[in-house]
Formats: structure tokens, C-alpha cells, sequence
């Protein structure tokens, strides 16, 4: 259990959180790419390069391209 | 129950239900002590076995061939799901999507990028068995191509090149391609998805049997997928364009 | 403190859970699910770390250093790209809601009762 | 030969799947449709020859051909057993009555909708024949997604897009719990086959770890079965699916959940919780009546006949989970053929509710008063009357055999008493809407019932999920479509005259339950003894039971319909608080499902934390 690991593994707690509380789907999308981008970190510091290309590809490329679309077509909603 | 008092509700089963997880979770072996027999065995014996150099491929496209047949469907299932929800209630196509006009430097610069991300995709699956990579990672990739082709060029550019009959034909084929290879082992009177093909020299290219032929077909299904998902999507995105009805 | 990551995925899949019992927006909603699915992921890699492990690839393995699980890694990656569609999936409903009633909030869509 | 052929169980749908999916744009219409119901009743047969053939002992077949190493499983197994083969038989069975309904019912359908439905059907044998816990959760996630687009089909209706995201959420959280458990089970055990996963956790008493993981396991298999307190997103989504993959969804998509944790409980976990077998027991019959018992209650509460049916499911899913939860032979043999003769009544009343919305106008009960009282309406008055008294377990047919072989199981005596009341009140329930909608009895507004999501008794409203067509629907080929419903309605029946069904499921419950032979034999290959022959007859105290509750349904039924003034109707004003209550529980709202998701996940819990030692 490395210092390295258990930054990464705090920052992906954190960033989890913080993906769930964001209630602006703006705001939210660009935190779910932070907390995937964590998740590479997290997968490569923890010798897992296949599952790490797999989320990096995932959360940078398709993730933020379905969200952003959808969030567009639904246009501002009014903040609950 | 408005949201709010759900929210308060849920704090106390939260907490409960944290320490609940947390007790179960910590009976688990010490963080990076143990390795089962399972994953002892294979880290082993994969390579000597299938003459691949990366374990986890093998075991995704031999050892558990199955799991990833499932998978495979799931994927496959789920753009059919979307496609059905999208296409069925979307106004016809009658009238001419208009697009955003892009900048030349995004037009050119993506232009130059549409060729490397391409290579990227096709490098990634087709290493997959050798080096960190393979049919999923890499068919998203190539997904992303097409993505970018919209960016670079426009709608009309991207529905062009991706029409939709096409590439939902690639990704029943690309399936269909998986499963009836499994067949194909079966008639041949061998167990279902059993790798029956000439194992070539480890490290080469030509390695690994049927787990370079099923690595393409994941390849081909994984990347009509996302192409197919990007592009109703991008329909829908489209739709919201200022001026989208005239042309 | 050996249990920490798996401390952090069972606060993800809490929060995940939390994320959906409290949201009034269902594309919120559907990223809160990818969150929850994410808690598996981590304790999929986790449960197959070796100290001073080396990636499961034999090419270019240093000697002496051994193997990390190559089992959770085949059911990690091909469960991340899925996510990516079953997200799409729901999506789709959420545009579906909204073009029936023009929004993506739960309490709006109130079809049932009873 | 029989072993060779157990991946086509999988294979031929998905392949049938991709390839019409692909090609069917270019192919005309019958094509798809004959090409689904071929396989789908391929499937069907080779359950059947599977059944037959696994009778002497159970078929392990290793996919890639990889056997087990050193008692290290390498590759996923199939594990074909008479119970699971037989339900396997039961979904093709049913798959091919939908596909052949179908076919007529809807007048265009999408080339994806034979896809969908031959993913669902793949999903659901791989569901119950895999030997592999990660692999069943993958046959759970493929199950679930093509159910949840085949959920959305008539997108464009609105009750049906907050049906579909209910179920889609709910199950989705489901699922991910069924993995965090299995992901906590592979930490511990370093396998992720079924039987290496009992052998290994046999070997010491449980503790933290397996109590939980247990939990999660059961809880989310219980979600997709639709157990009380997980059930409300069931009611929601089968309301609104197409009449055609209804029938799937209530007549074997819920209970084969339900036969799926039997398995995962006796080959994975049996070993380990065989000590504290008791309190497994106790949990599981408090769920099973807790689910009968709300699920009757609601569906007598509605007006709407798919939610009454749901609610139908929800009340026999407990039933059924009571019938597992005994650990006994018999209990075990009476649950899976509760499973298959009630499924198939389920399925033949779906059936002929699209007939009924179709011909009469509307899916509400109270809008249709005295509406069926026409010549024509004769058959579907018979198949009402056919599956009412099928589901209060009439002597001696079908589910009269099954509910039987609970009451006739060794254990704690007190629930059948409660089921064979939840059984009666469901059979009430369609009695009283039978009668009122064919014969014109009862009044025509009834304040304890909850009407479909439109205005009450405006008829013209297409029932939810039903495609638009036109009003009153031609007659042509009506009876067409009836003859699959009436195929499934015969079928149940006579199951109960086939040749000592009773004794095989018994023989076969029994090998089930013993986890030490099957794993041996899938481990190192060696066959078990071949398991003793039972015989069975129905007690007499089983008998009065039955024919006590199909009298109780009839009197219920009687009761419900008499006019509101009268002194019953008093009683009626007395039991509509209590009834709104309970209704406002089953709202729609996604967020309460999840957080009833969260309760019930921290009792079961907490009630097994303290009881397994």
C-alpha cells in the first residue's frame, strides 16, 4: 500500500462524491471525466494497463460525447 | 415523498448501509497479499498454453470466451435498444439538418487527426493479444473516429460516411462472426468456442489461434457499436441546431 | 490500514446509491449509476493486486517480480466498455421522458398512481 | 449426443439474433418472424431432450473445452440439471407462443424486435443453466437490457417511458449489488465456479465476508425476481410492455430469478450457511410470505388487469420463494412446478388481455363492465375462468400439484395456511374482473379500485403498451391469436396427468440439493450414484386445503362484487384509508424504489448478521 496508491485511491473517493453531488449536468459531466481520468491513475498505478486503456478510452471519448449530446438536446433545466 | 425528505431518509440507511459493506469488505485478504489459485494458474500456464503474451486477452477471448460472447451481446442488445428508442419517435428526416460552422484551425486539425486515430484503433485491436490493447479498447477507438469526422467536417460529412442500414449490417456481422465461429468449432465436433486453430510462435503476430480471429470480430461488432451510438446521438444533438429546419 | 481501498469502493457504491434516491434529473441519475457500477471496478483491481506485482503481459516481464491477477482484469475491461452502452440506453428513456413532458425530472413524469 | 448439445441452448438464439438484426432489413416480414420461431422452439425441444436426458445425472459441459485443473475450474461450465433443463424448455415454450402471437398482433413491427426477443430468450436459459456465478451475472445483465428496450417498445405512449426507467434504475442497481457480492465471494475464494466456490467456502464457518456477500448476492437476484420490498418497479414496468413480451416477463422472467438464487444457494453457499440453515430458512419464508401477501392485497386493489397481473407475479413470486425457502425436496420440486404450470396460466392471461383491450377498447376492468357479455366473447370469458381457478390451485390439476407438494413438505407449518389465502385472494381478484367485464355483475364504479393512469372508464384508450389500431378491432383472425393462449392453458392443466411428474421433480429436487455430488462431478468428473426414486401422492389435508381456497376465491370474488350499499359496501368505505396507504407506497417515484431497495438490503442484512452463526 504505497503513499502513490492511497493518493490516487482518495482521489477517486473524492472525486466519486463529487461527481454524485454536482447537480448541474454540465458541471457533473466534466467531473465524471476528472473522476475516469482518476480511475486510469488509479488502474495503472494498481499493473492493470488493459483496464486502464479501456477506461481512458471510455471515460474521455464516449462518456462525455453521450452526456454532453443528451444534456444539449434536453436544453437548461430549471435547477430543482 | 419530494426529494428532499428521501435525501434525509437516506442518510441514517447510508451510514448502515457503508458499515454493512465495510464489514463484509474488510474480511477480505489484505490489500495485495494473496493471489487465488485461479489467477495463480493462468498468470502461469496462458502463455505456454495459447502462446500469448497477454494473459488477460487470452483469458477474454479463450479461457472465459463465453463471458465475452455475453458481453458482446449486451453491447449489441443495448445499441439495438437505443437505435429502437430513437429512431421510433424522431419526426422524419424530411427536412435538411443544418450544421455549426466550424472553425478552419478545428477543420484542419481534426481533419489531420482523423488518419492517426484510425491507425490508433486498428494498432490497438490488432496488438490486443501482445500488447495491452484489444478488441474493446480499440473498436471505441475507432468509434471515436467517426465522432471526429463530425467534428472536422460536419453532419452531412458524418452521415455520409456512417449510414446507418451499413453499419448496423457490420455490427450483426461482427456478432454473428463471433458466435458462428463457436459454431463452426462445434460442428467440427470439438467443444463450443474451443481454440482448434494453429497456435503460431508466441510474441508474433500470428499467434493465439482463434483468439486473433475473435479479437477482430470484437473489433469490428465494438467499434459499428459506438459508431451506431454516436450516431443517433449526434441525430438527436443535431435536431437541437438553430435554422435545422430550413436548410 | 489494509482495507482502505475497499473502503473507498464501498463509499462509491453508497454515494452512487445516495446520487439516485436523491436526484430530480434523470440524466444525473444515470451518470450516478455509472459511479455505483465504478465501486465494482475498484474492488475487481484491488482484490487482484500483488505487492510488487508487474502487469499480467509475458512480453518484456522483469524475472522475479510476479504476475497481478489476470482474471479481474478480462471481466474489468469488457464490463467498462459495456457501461458506456447501458448508459446510452438510459439516456435514450431520459430523452424519451423529456419529449413526452418536457423534462427530465422523476416528479414530473407522475403516469402512475396506486 | 445430448451433451453436444447444450451450447445450442445459447448460441442458436444469439446467432439467429445478430444475423436478423443485420439482414432483416433487406428480407420481408415473414422472414424474421419464421426464422424467431423456429429457434425459439428449437430451444424448446432441446429442453425438453435435455430434461430427459439429464435425468440420471446431471450434464457439465466445459465451453472452450477447458476441464478443470487440479480442482481449479479454468473455463465456464453449463450445469443441466432435470429443474433447470425444464425451465429452459418452459421459456423456449413460451418464447414461441409470443413470437407466434406476435406475428399477427402487431401489423408493422421493427426488424429489431425479433433481435430483442431472441436475446431476452438467450438471456434467460443462459440465466439458468450456467455454472459460473460471473457468468450468470452476465446472462443477468444481457436478460435485462434486451427486457428493458422490449419494455420501452411503444416508446411513444407516455405511462410507458416511466415504466421502462423504473425498471431499467431498479435493476440496474440490482445488478450491481448481485457483482459487488460475487466480486467479495471471488476475494475470499479466488474461483468464480459455482461448485470450487461451495468447496471452498464449506471448509470454514461463515463470517463477515460470506454473511454479506450472501446478502448482496440474494439481493440482487431478489430484485430481478420482484420480492417484497423489492418489487415496485415490477408493477410499473409489466403494466406497460407489449401484451407479447409481457407473457415473457410474468410467465417466467421473474421466477427463473427465483430458481437461479436456488441454485446459487445450494451449490455455492450450502456448505458454508448448512449450520445455520434455520435462520437461511426463516429469512427467506418472511420475505416469500411478505411478498405473497402485499402482492395479493395489491392486485385485488386494481383495476387495471396487466398491474393486477403484475401485482399476480409479485404475490406468486412469494409463493413460490416460500416453496425454495423450506430446503426441502419436496419443497423445492413444489416451487418449480408452481413455476412452470402457473407461468404458463400467467402467460395465457397476458395473452388474452391484448385480445381483450384490442376487441373491447380499454385494459381497465371497471371500463369494461358488462362490455364481454357478447357471444363472441366466449373464449377469453373461458380462458379467465381457466386460469382464475388455475391460480387458486384447483384440485387436481397443475398447480394444485405443486401447491401440494408444499403443503406436503417437511418444515415449519404455518405458511402454507398464508399462501393458500394469498392464492385465493389473486384467483378472487380475476374472478371479480372475469365476471364484471363478461357477465355485467358488480357495479360499475368502485372507489377501492385504481383505475389505468387514464381517466377511468373512458373507453377508446388503447391499454398502455398495446400498439395503436383501430377501434373495436376486426374480428379476423381474433381467434388466431387466442389459440396460443388457449395452447398454454391446456398445457398447465395437464401437467398434473403426466405420468409421475410429481416423483421426477421430486428425484431431481433431491440430487439439486445435494452440492457434495455435483460438485464432484464437475470438478474431477467422476458421475454420482444415481439419486433414489421417489413416489408421491397428494394427503388428503392437502386436498381440503386446495379445494378450501378455490372455495374462498369464489367467495371473495362474490363478495367484491356486491353493490356498494350494502352492508359489505360498508365495510368497503372501512378498508379504503388502509388501501390508499398502501397504494401511495407503489407511486412511481424511482427515488423511493431505490430507498425501499436500501431498506430491505440493510433487514436482510441485518436479520441474517445475527441469526447465521
Amino acid at each position: 500500500m504505497t503513499a502513490l496508491t492511497a493518493l490516487v485511491l482518495t482521489a477517486v473517493a473524492v472525486l466519486g462524491v463529487a461527481v454524485v453531488l454536482a447537480r448541474d449536468p454540465l458541471r457533473q459531466v466534466m467531473l465524471n471525466g476528472l473522476f475516469g481520468l482518476s480511475q486510469v491513475l488509479l488502474f495503472t498505478v494498481l499493473q492493470a494497463p488493459d483496464v486502464a486503456i479501456s477506461m481512458a478510452v471510455v471515460s474521455t471519448v464516449a462518456y462525455p460525447a453521450v452526456l454532453l449530446m443528451t444534456i444539449h438536446r434536453v436544453g437548461p433545466q430549471d435547477r430543482g | 415523498m419530494n426529494t428532499r425528505t428521501r435525501a434525509l431518509l437516506f442518510l441514517p440507511l447510508g451510514a448502515a448501509l457503508a458499515a454493512f459493506l465495510l464489514w463484509g469488505l474488510a474480511g477480505l485478504p489484505d490489500f495485495g497479499s494473496t493471489q487465488g489459485p485461479y489467477a495463480r494458474y493462468l498468470a502461469r500456464h496462458a502463455t505456454a498454453q495459447r502462446h500469448v503474451t497477454n494473459v488477460p486477452t487470452s483469458i477474454v477471448f479463450d479461457y472465459r470466451a463465453l463471458d465475452t460472447l455475453g458481453e458482446e451481446l449486451i453491447l449489441f442488445t443495448c445499441v439495438m435498444g437505443t437505435a429502437l428508442l430513437l429512431r421510433s419517435s424522431r419526426e422524419a428526416e424530411e427536412q435538411r439538418p443544418s450544421d455549426r460552422p466550424t472553425s478552419a484551425a478545428q477543420r484542419h486539425l481534426v481533419s489531420l487527426l482523423i488518419p492517426v486515430t484510425v491507425l490508433l484503433g486498428l494498432w490497438t485491436i490488432s496488438y490486443g493479444y501482445l500488447t495491452p490493447g484489444g478488441g474493446f479498447q480499440g473498436g471505441v477507438v475507432c468509434g471515436a473516429a467517426a465522432l471526429m469526422l463530425w467534428a472536422a467536417g460536419g453532419y452531412r460529412d458524418h452521415r455520409a460516411l456512417t449510414p446507418t442500414g451499413l453499419v448496423d449490417a457490420a455490427e450483426g456481422l461482427g456478432a454473428a462472426a463471433y458466435i458462428g465461429l463457436g459454431l463452426a468449432v462445434l460442428a467440427a465436433g470439438h467443444a463450443f468456442l474451443a481454440n482448434v486453430l494453429p497456435l503460431g510462435s508466441t510474441g508474433t503476430l500470428a499467434s493465439g489461434g482463434t483468439i486473433a480471429v475473435l479479437n477482430w470480430a470484437t473489433g469490428l461488432e465494438v467499434s459499428a457499436a459506438t459508431v451506431l451510438v454516436f450516431h443517433e446521438f449526434l441525430k438527436e444533438y443535431v435536431q437541437t441546431l438553430p435554422g435545422a429546419a430550413e436548410d | 490500514m489494509a482495507p482502505y481501498p475497499y473502503a473507498v469502493a464501498g463509499v462509491l457504491f453508497v454515494a452512487g446509491l445516495y446520487g439516485i434516491v436523491s436526484s430530480r434529473n434523470y440524466i444525473h441519475m444515470a451518470v450516478c449509476l455509472t459511479v455505483m457500477q465504478s465501486s465494482t471496478y475498484v474492488t475487481l483491481i484491488c482484490v487482484g493486486y500483488l505487492n510488487n506485482g508487474q502487469p499480467p503481459i509475458t512480453q518484456g516481464a522483469q524475472p522475479g517480480k510476479p504476475l497481478v491477477d489476470p482474471v479481474v482484469q478480462a471481466l474489468t475491461l469488457t464490463d467498462v466498455v459495456v457501461s458506456v452502452v447501458v448508459l446510452a440506453l438510459v439516456l435514450a428513456l431520459a430523452l424519451q421522458a423529456h419529449r413526452r413532458t418536457g423534462s427530465v425530472d422523476p416528479d414530473r413524469l407522475r403516469g402512475m398512481r396506486g | 449426443m445430448a451433451a453436444d448439445l447444450v451450447p445450442l441452448t445459447v448460441a442458436a438464439p444469439l446467432v439467429a439474433a445478430a444475423l436478423l438484426a443485420a439482414l432483416a432489413q433487406f428480407l420481408p416480414r415473414w422472414v424474421p418472424d419464421l426464422t424467431a420461431i423456429v429457434v425459439a422452439a428449437g430451444v424448446t425441444a432441446l429442453g425438453v431432450l435435455l430434461t430427459l436426458a439429464s435425468r440420471a445425472h446431471p450434464i457439465v459441459y466445459w465451453f472452450g473445452g477447458w476441464r478443470p485443473a487440479g480442482g481449479t475450474a479454468l473455463g465456464i461450465d453449463f450445469v443441466v440439471e432435470p429443474l433447470s433443463a425444464s425451465l429452459v424448455a418452459l421459456t423456449g415454450l413460451l418464447t414461441t407462443t409470443s413470437l407466434v402471437f406476435s406475428w399477427r398482433y402487431f401489423e408493422e413491427v421493427g426488424h429489431l424486435y425479433h433481435a430483442l426477443v431472441l436475446a431476452l430468450l438467450a438471456g434467460m436459459a443462459g440465466f439458468a443453466l450456467s455454472g459460473d456465478l460471473f457468468n450468470i451475472f452476465v446472462w443477468f445483465e444481457l436478460m435485462s437490457v434486451s427486457a428493458y428496450a422490449l419494455c420501452g417498445y411503444q416508446i411513444h405512449q407516455s405511462a410507458v417511458v416511466q415504466g421502462a426507467i423504473n425498471f431499467t434504475v431498479v435493476n440496474s442497481t440490482g445488478a450491481f449489488t448481485l457483482l459487488l457480492g460475487i466480486v467479495l465471494v471471488y476475494g475470499r475464494t479466488g474461483a468464480l465456479n459455482l461448485a470450487e466456490i461451495g468447496e471452498a467456502l464449506g471448509s470454514r464457518p461463515p463470517d463477515g465476508l460470506v454473511t454479506v456477500a450472501f446478502t448482496l448476492i440474494t439481493t440482487g437476484l431478489l430484485v430481478k425476481a420482484g420480492a417484497v420490498p423489492f418489487h415496485f418497479w415490477l408493477s410499473d414496468a409489466y403494466a406497460v410492455a407489449p401484451a407479447p413480451v409481457g407473457a415473457l416477463f410474468t410467465g417466467i422472467m421473474s421466477d427463473l430469478a427465483y430458481h437461479t438464487f436456488a441454485r446459487v444457494y445450494w451449490d455455492g453457499f450450502s456448505g458454508a450457511l448448512g449450520s445455520a440453515s434455520a435462520a437461511v430458512r426463516d429469512g427467506l419464508l418472511a420475505l416469500g410470505v411478505a411478498s405473497a401477501v402485499i402482492g395479493a392485497v395489491m392486485c385485488l386493489l386494481q383495476a387495471d388487469l396487466k398491474r393486477q397481473l403484475a401485482f399476480l407475479t409479485v404475490s406468486h413470486g412469494g409463493v413460490f420463494l416460500a416453496g425454495i425457502a423450506l430446503l426441502t425436496p419436496r419443497g423445492l420440486a413444489g416451487a418449480t412446478l408452481f413455476v412452470i404450470t402457473d407461468g404458463l396460466l400467467k402467460a395465457a392471461l397476458f395473452l388474452t388481455f391484448a385480445t381483450v383491450v384490442r376487441s373491447l377498447g380499454s385494459g381497465d376492468e371497471l371500463a369494461l363492465h358488462g362490455r364481454g357479455r357478447t357471444p363472441r366473447e366466449a373464449l377469453p370469458a373461458l380462458i379467465f375462468l381457466c386460469c382464475a381457478l388455475g391460480f387458486a390451485a384447483l384440485p387436481p390439476f397443475g398447480t394444485f400439484l405443486s401447491a401440494a407438494l408444499i403443503h406436503d413438505s417437511p418444515g415449519p407449518g404455518w405458511p402454507f395456511p398464508v399462501l393458500a389465502a394469498c392464492l385465493a385472494v389473486t384467483s378472487a381478484a380475476f374472478l371479480r374482473a372475469g365476471a364484471r367485464i363478461f357477465l355485467g355483475w358488480g357495479p360499475r364504479h368502485d372507489p377501492l379500485l385504481t383505475s389505468a393512469p387514464g381517466k377511468p372508464g373512458e373507453p377508446g384508450e388503447p391499454g398502455d403498451g398495446e400498439p395503436d389500431h383501430g377501434g373495436g378491432g376486426a374480428a379476423r383472425g381474433r381467434t388466431a391469436l387466442l389459440i396460443p393462449a388457449l395452447a398454454l392453458v391446456a398445457a398447465a392443466y395437464a401437467t398434473a396427468f403426466v405420468p409421475g411428474v410429481a416423483a421426477e421433480f421430486i428425484t431431481a429436487s433431491h440430487s439439486f440439493e445435494q452440492p457434495r455430488q455435483t460438485a464432484h462431478q464437475v470438478l474431477t468428473g467422476h458421475l454420482p450414484p444415481s439419486p433414489p426414486s421417489a413416489s408421491y401422492t397428494p394427503t388428503p389435508g392437502a386436498w381440503t386445503t386446495a379445494a378450501a381456497a378455490t372455495a374462498a376465491a369464489l367467495a371473495l370474488a362474490a363478495v367484491s362484487l356486491r353493490t356498494p350499499g350494502s352492508r359489505p359496501g360498508r365495510l368497503r368505505r372501512v378498508l379504503v384509508p388502509p388501501a390508499k396507504a398502501l397504494k401511495s407506497l407503489h407511486d412511481g417515484e424511482v427515488g423511493d424504489y431505490t430507498l425501499w431497495f436500501t431498506t430491505g438490503l440493510l433487514a436482510l442484512g441485518l436479520a441474517w448478521t445475527l441469526t447465521l452463526r
